[in-house]
């Protein structure tokens, strides 16, 4: 199948990483990704709270793009990206009125018919079954803890995935193949998200508290699915280490590592070396 | 195709499943078919089948006089077939009582033949001959009624006034009508007469205008009405129009599923339209 | 007929203001079949009504219009008045020019010509108008209760009292439904058993009430006064006749494992048991998939000791007949599934809460059978986990409830006034612990209800927060409540031993079935539905069937008493004349007419049209024919457009006086 | 002799408007509207009927042969119908209905719909306003009065 691609800043900047492991993973799947052409930042957590309008219409324009170019589906990576096109994709289709000033705003005609995805609404469409059956490796030895962060699954209303308290899509994905995922209580936590430039302290005691819980219900690894996160977990792990005189040695995947490692993919073919905590 | 026709009706007749046989006869090939009643076996000889054979027997099945002759076979085309399930699912006959000789029917060079969708009989009991039912998407099934939907209004209007202002109020089109059945026909109640039953327009109108409706969702697009028409009225087209509509939103074609619930008479919550405010 | 008498209204200004009422009067006198036209100030008064009756009477009129308000105002009013001079009351019709005219209308001209119209419309259909009789129905003094939860009890006792027989069906083993399993009850804190059980016994002891446990209503057949009921015993493998109860025999039944029903899963229970200790009947009853001897064909220990060879593994549904008068349903409720989802999106959520994973979250229910002295724990607060006695204990309103995003929009109404007696009972039981409670506003409505809330802040220190509740952890063994305090402004976070949910009532299971075959509609959420939300609570729009209890809507004990006599109370009413009498403007046949296609019988929404048999002399079935059945058509006329010969017509609204209303328009 | 129906003031055009409707919500409806005091115009003549699933498809034809302008049919919204379904027959009738007129070039524009319930006076006087004014836009209805003249003579 082919599908419409948003990669967002973070995919082609900090996080490239989880670009690459997303595409090496849906293309193993036979996902085609079309990435859209000359796309803008979807606003992320600066436009909204500067300007209502303007937290519209940066996301507008990529959904017109992709009206223009036919997309029906759109894939965002990044529960930030996705998140924001949503909300305006929510606010147009509701609003003819806004449909007709934004376009004019953007110069690009934008109803809001384009469908956004997030990454495992993907691994839904491709379905559990038929990737498990495309898996070559069981994930045996892994015990995940599936952290969701606050993106994902809110506000519910705008992004209608999962159960926004309690979601459990990617623990099943993951048992289907092979591994098991542990039940903890953070998954929906915030990790600090944007405040890792402007606030560490706060994202580093996030940090800890995700780490420890995890580690204390036995998890051997953190799965993720947003850019942001992993910054968090991952690269700052170290910091975290040393803040709170911890030891923290939690591997944090993306989740399209742990799928793509099961269809057999080299994990450098996923971007795994680039990860900052990496199991020896 | 004829010999096993009536090799199965003298059989029917012979070891008394049936009393009587409703087939078609021809005196000369200058005459159309007309219906024949084979009570004995010998007469089967009377029988006939050629591509003249275009009147629909069905109704002569409702016929109190030919009920009164016992069980009945009747011989249908794959079209007429249908009748007799809306007949079936309106409790007007019970099925089991007749037997059902279809013959497979390659047309009758009338137009529904080209868009004719059930040439093989689908539920009769003996099949004479085979032929092939070939699907016809519903916009050629339509054709006829979508080219005269292209006139504006007012030309429509103009078209039925003129074409209305012929009819007689023979009513032919109802007594050739298989699914016409009604013990006493709206147009013999009095106290009310609920509509105008004068030879006028107003009338014509008021008359076609029920008959058309009273067809809604069951006419099974025999096209008996307007073959006995003697003012030859194009009455294909008002039950054409229903047809297509019952098809278009509740997704019914009458007479092709006895399991199908009646159009009128049955709802669903989903159904769906433009027009109520 | 053609000595109709017009009366215009001025109803005061109202009419007259815009209307001229005199020259309206003028006009009507000279419609065709009018004798005489009259006005009056105010028609619907005393003096206005005598007009009427004596010149129905001076006039020999048979046939009035009265030219007024809307015939949903007063049109009962004045066939009263006509019916006092004999003349027969469905031959007066009303012309609305009021509501439909003046008040609408303040161009005096055109009101005025509308006004003549409306009349016009009025006269042309009196004139068809037949004298109508009331339908009288036969009706069979006896009736069905269907749910012996403290709805059914109170029903079924209020009209065996009365002297009329009474059936009364429970799904389960025995009655007493979810009161029976209560510890105490709010606002008194009176004992909930203590108060059941003796009318439970009452029920078992009636002469006039008969009980079938273990039974469901399998069909309804019938109508208002004759309803055919068909009751499906379900094998209960105990003959209750010979059984003594003794208890014997689940003192000797090896499968013990069975999580116990009544105690919501809490305690367990053997493979033959009493439900509880004062259930009635007093009999036991075989779970027949628990049981060893009826799954793997071993055992059959409780025969051995049965002395009153009571047991009967052979035993078989059997299905039993009744012929009732009326039925009331009161099946009552069911608790919100927390975190598991039901019907997709809607009915689901809450899995935040961890019930189900956590054994230490529960529900209020389970906490009813915590406290109670007959239950798992003889009374004891002790924690499903550990049979710790727990310290700091959380109660949460509103789970399911008042709640689009999770599940249900209502309120579920009974909930903050358990919570509060909750925190009594627990602080009465452990006086070192602590109650907390979240809620999101405390209804607490009723006689003595906000006093009883007061008292356990006040006095039993309980500790109310409100807010909701995000999330509840585990850390090692304790509960994590996570929530915010929205007064204080702050997220709150509190460590406890044992949390309770106080889940969101929902219509007991198998309600839609039961509404079907009844023929009462039910809302979105599986509630029945009320005929009429303020002047009808008890009845339905199916003739002689009525609700009570909280299968209608949320409700506590006493609401659910004061409707059960309330729905009795409607019952003994339709029994107190040994017929009934029913609106005659309804459907029927012209048989000779009829062609039997029975499309109005498809199209009935009440089931009304039979078919007839046609015979001749010498009996041969001829045809059949559609017949309305009087007990059950309510006169909505669909049949009369969906029949094409127009041999079925409505009185009332026939064919002829529809046409005559359209016709004098011409 | 009393003058014929709704005499319309001489001068400009009055529209004819027959409206059949259930008893239970639109004419509530319509009684709400009077209540409320809501004006609208006064061409309109309700016949009262027990339920939508009452109204004939033949009415819609008689309305016109005495020389109505426009029908409006109307009654209980989808779900609300006092007897629970009549509504939901009477909308088929109406889907198919609409179709034949159509067919036979009667103008639809002149048959109009609604559920107006018994809490909408507001909308009932809403729809009569919409109705009115837009027959007065059409002018009478010329096409069906000439079929029906021709008999009268």
């Amino acid at each position: 199948m082919e599908i419409g691609y948003y990669p967002g800043c973070a995919l082609h900047g900090s996080s490239n990483d989880y670009e690459m492991s997303v595409r090496a993973c849906l293309a193993a799947l036979g996902v085609r990704l079309r990435e859209l052409d000359d796309w803008i930042c979807c606003g992320a957590t600066a436009a909204h709270s500067l300007n209502r309008k303007l937290a519209v219409a940066l996301p507008a324009r990529n959904l017109g793009l992709a009206e223009r170019d036919g997309m029906h589906e759109v894939l965002a990576p990044c529960p930030m990206c996705s998140m924001q096109l949503m909300k305006a994709r929510c606010l147009l289709s509701a609003d003819a009125a806004l449909q007709d000033e934004i376009s004019a705003i953007v110069e690009v005609e934008v109803r809001g018919t384009t469908r956004i995805c997030n990454l495992i609404q993907i691994f839904q469409q491709v379905g559990y079954e038929r990737i498990r059956d495309a898996a070559v490796q069981r994930l045996e030895a892994c015990r995940p803890a599936c952290y969701y962060g606050c993106l994902l699954t809110r506000p519910p209303g705008v992004v209608q995935f999962d159960d926004c308290e309690h979601p459990t899509s990617m623990e099943t994905l993951l048992s289907e193949l092979g591994a098991a995922p542990v039940e903890w209580n953070y998954k929906t936590e915030c990790c600090g998200a944007g405040m890792t430039m402007a606030n560490e302290a706060t994202i580093l005691e996030l940090g800890h508290r995700i780490l420890s819980n995890a580690a204390a219900h036995g998890a051997n690894c953190l799965v993720v699915a947003c850019p942001m996160c992993h910054v968090n977990l991952d690269m700052k792990q170290a910091a975290v280490n040393q803040r709170f005189a911890a030891a923290h040695d939690m591997v944090v995947y993306y989740l399209s590592d742990l799928v793509g490692l099961a269809l057999g993919l080299a994990p450098a073919a996923l971007g795994i070396p680039r990860h900052f905590v990496v199991r020896k | 195709m004829l010999q096993p026709l009536r090799e199965t009706c003298r059989r029917l007749l012979q070891d008394g499943t049936v009393q009587v046989v409703i087939g078609y006869g021809q005196a000369v090939r200058a005459v159309e078919p007309y219906p024949v009643f084979i009570t004995a076996p010998d007469d089967v000889g009377q029988l006939v089948w050629n591509e003249q054979c275009r009147t629909n027997l069905v109704k002569y099945l409702l016929r109190k006089e030919i009920r009164a002759l016992g069980k009945p076979a009747i011989v249908v085309k794959g079209c007429d077939e249908r009748a007799l399930v809306v007949l079936q699912q309106e409790l007007q006959i019970d099925r089991s009582q007749i037997v059902v000789i279809g013959v497979a029917c390659d047309g009758m060079d009338e137009p529904r033949c080209e868009v004719c969708d059930a040439h093989q009989p689908r539920f009769a009991d003996h099949i004479i001959g085979h032929a092939t039912n070939e699907m016809q998407p519903a916009e050629r099934r339509y054709a006829h009624l979508g080219e005269f939907l292209e006139r504006p209004l007012p030309d429509r209007m103009a078209y039925w006034k003129a074409e209305l202002e012929r009819c007689v109020k023979c009513y032919a089109c109802r007594q050739a009508c298989p699914l016409c059945y009604c013990e006493r026909c709206i147009v013999e109640k009095n106290r009310p007469a609920c509509l105008d039953t004068s030879a006028t327009l107003k009338g014509n109108f008021a008359w076609h205008i029920v008959r058309a409706f009273h067809l809604a969702g069951r006419c099974v697009g025999c096209d008996q009405c307007s073959r006995v028409c003697p003012e030859g009225i194009d009455l294909r087209l008002l039950n054409l129009s229903m047809a297509r509509e019952a098809e278009a939103s509740f997704g019914h074609r009458s007479g092709t599923d006895p399991q199908a619930e009646l159009v009128l008479g049955s709802f669903s919550q989903q159904d769906q339209e433009q027009f109520i405010r | 007929m053609a000595r109709i008498g017009v009366f215009t209204c001025w109803c005061g200004e109202n009419i007259a203001r815009n209307v001229d009422v005199q020259s309206v009067a003028e006009q009507a006198a000279h419609l065709p079949g009018v004798r005489c036209s009259r006005v009056h100030k105010y028609m619907c008064s005393d003096p206005g009504q005598k007009l009427i009756r004596d010149t129905i009477a001076a006039e020999q009129l048979d046939g009035v219009v009265i030219a007024s308000c809307s015939p949903h105002m007063h049109l009962k009013t004045f066939r009263k008045a006509a019916e006092h001079t004999g003349l027969n009351p469905y031959l007066v019709e009303m012309a609305n020019i009021r509501e439909h005219c003046s008040w609408v209308h303040p161009e005096r001209a055109r009101a005025t010509a509308k006004a003549v119209d409306l009349i016009r419309v009025a006269v042309a259909k009196v004139r068809h108008n037949r004298a109508l009789e009331p339908i009288q129905v036969p009706v069979t003094r006896k009736a069905l209760v269907i749910g012996g939860g403290v709805a059914g009890i109170q029903a079924a006792l209020d009209i065996a009292d009365a002297g009329v027989p009474v059936t009364l069906v429970e799904r389960e083993p025995s009655i007493g439904g979810k009161m029976a399993g209560l510890s105490e009850t709010f606002p008194t804190l009176d004992c909930s058993q203590c108060i059941l059980t003796p009318r439970m016994v009452e029920v078992a002891q009636h002469p006039n009430i008969t009980l079938y446990t273990c039974s469901e209503v399998e069909q309804v057949a019938g109508y208002v006064g004759n309803f055919q009921v068909t009751i499906r015993k379900r094998a209960r493998y105990i003959d209750i006749d010979k059984c003594t109860g003794c208890g014997q025999c689940w003192n000797v039944c090896p499968s013990k494992k069975t999580p116990s029903e009544f105690d919501y899963g809490l305690g367990t229970r053997t493979a033959i048991y009493a439900p509880f200790p004062q259930a009635v009947p007093a009999r036991p009853v075989i779970d027949r998939d628990a049981c060893l001897r009826l799954t793997k064909g071993r055992c059959g220990l409780c025969v051995k000791k049965c002395q009153a060879g009571a047991i009967r593994f052979e035993d078989q549904d059997e299905l039993v007949g009744e012929n009732v008068g009326a039925i009331i349903v009161a099946t009552g409720y069911q608790l919100y599934e927390i975190g598991k989802p039901g019907e997709p999106g809607r009915i689901a959520g809450y899995g935040e809460y961890g019930y189900g994973r956590y054994p230490d979250v529960i529900s209020s229910l389970q906490f009813e059978r915590l406290v109670s002295a007959s239950g798992p724990t003889g009374g004891e607060i002790r924690r499903p986990s550990d049979g710790a006695i727990p310290k700091t204990v959380v109660f949460i309103s509103c789970v399911g409830s008042r709640d689009n995003a999770k599940g249900l929009s209502y309120c579920s109404k009974i909930c903050c006034m358990v919570n509060a007696k909750h925190t009594m009972l627990y602080k009465h039981k452990v006086h070192d612990g602590q109650a907390h409670v979240f809620y999101m506003d405390i209804r607490a409505g009723g006689k003595n209800y906000d006093e009883f809330v007061r008292r356990a802040i006040e006095q039993d220190g309980a500790h109310y927060h409100r807010g909701r509740v995000s999330k509840i952890t585990q850390e090692d063994g304790r509960l994590i409540v996570r929530g915010v305090d929205t007064l204080a402004g702050e997220p709150l976070t509190i460590a406890a031993d044992l949390v309770v949910l106080a889940a969101a009532m929902r219509p007991a299971a198998g309600v839609e079935e039961l509404a079907q075959k009844v023929n009462v509609s039910y809302d979105e959420f599986g509630f029945l539905c009320e005929s009429h939300p303020k002047l009808r609570p008890v009845e339905t729009n199916a003739a002689g069937v009525f609700v009570c209890g909280a299968c209608q809507g949320p409700k506590d004990i006493p609401e659910s008493v004061t409707q059960a006599s309330a729905a009795a109370g409607k019952v003994l009413l339709m029994f107190s004349r040994d017929r009934l009498y029913r609106e005659p403007e309804i459907a029927h046949v012209q048989e000779s007419a009829c062609a039997g296609c029975f499309t109005c019988r498809r199209g009935c929404p009440y089931h009304a049209i039979d078919s007839a048999e046609i015979r001749d002399r010498q009996g041969q079935l001829v045809r059949r024919v559609a017949r309305v059945n009087p007990g059950l058509c309510m006169g909505c006329g669909t049949c009369v457009a969906l029949c094409l010969s127009k041999s079925i017509d409505l009185e009332g609204s026939s064919e002829q006086q529809v046409y005559a209303m359209v016709e004098s328009l011409r | 002799m009393t003058t014929p129906a709704s005499n319309p003031p001489a001068g400009e055009f009055e529209p004819k408007i027959v409206a059949y409707v259930c008893n239970w919500c639109t004419y509530l409806g319509a009684d709400l509207a009077g209540t409320n005091r809501l004006e609208y115009p006064a061409n309109v003549r309700i016949i009262r009927l027990p339920c939508t699933g009452r109204i004939d498809f033949n009415l819609i034809v008689k309305a016109f042969e005495i020389g109505a302008d426009a029908v409006l049919v109307s009654g209980c919204h989808p779900g609300d119908c006092h007897y629970t379904s009549g509504n939901y027959h009477a909308r088929r009738r109406w889907i198919l209905f609409r179709e034949l007129l159509a067919t036979l070039g009667i103008e639809t524009g002149r048959v109009h719909f609604a559920w107006i319930s018994a809490a909408e006076g507001k909308k009932f006087q809403q729809v009569i306003s919409e109705i009115t004014s837009q027959t007065r836009d059409l002018g009478p209805y010329r096409a069906y009065r000439e079929i029906c003249e021709i008999c009268e003579v």
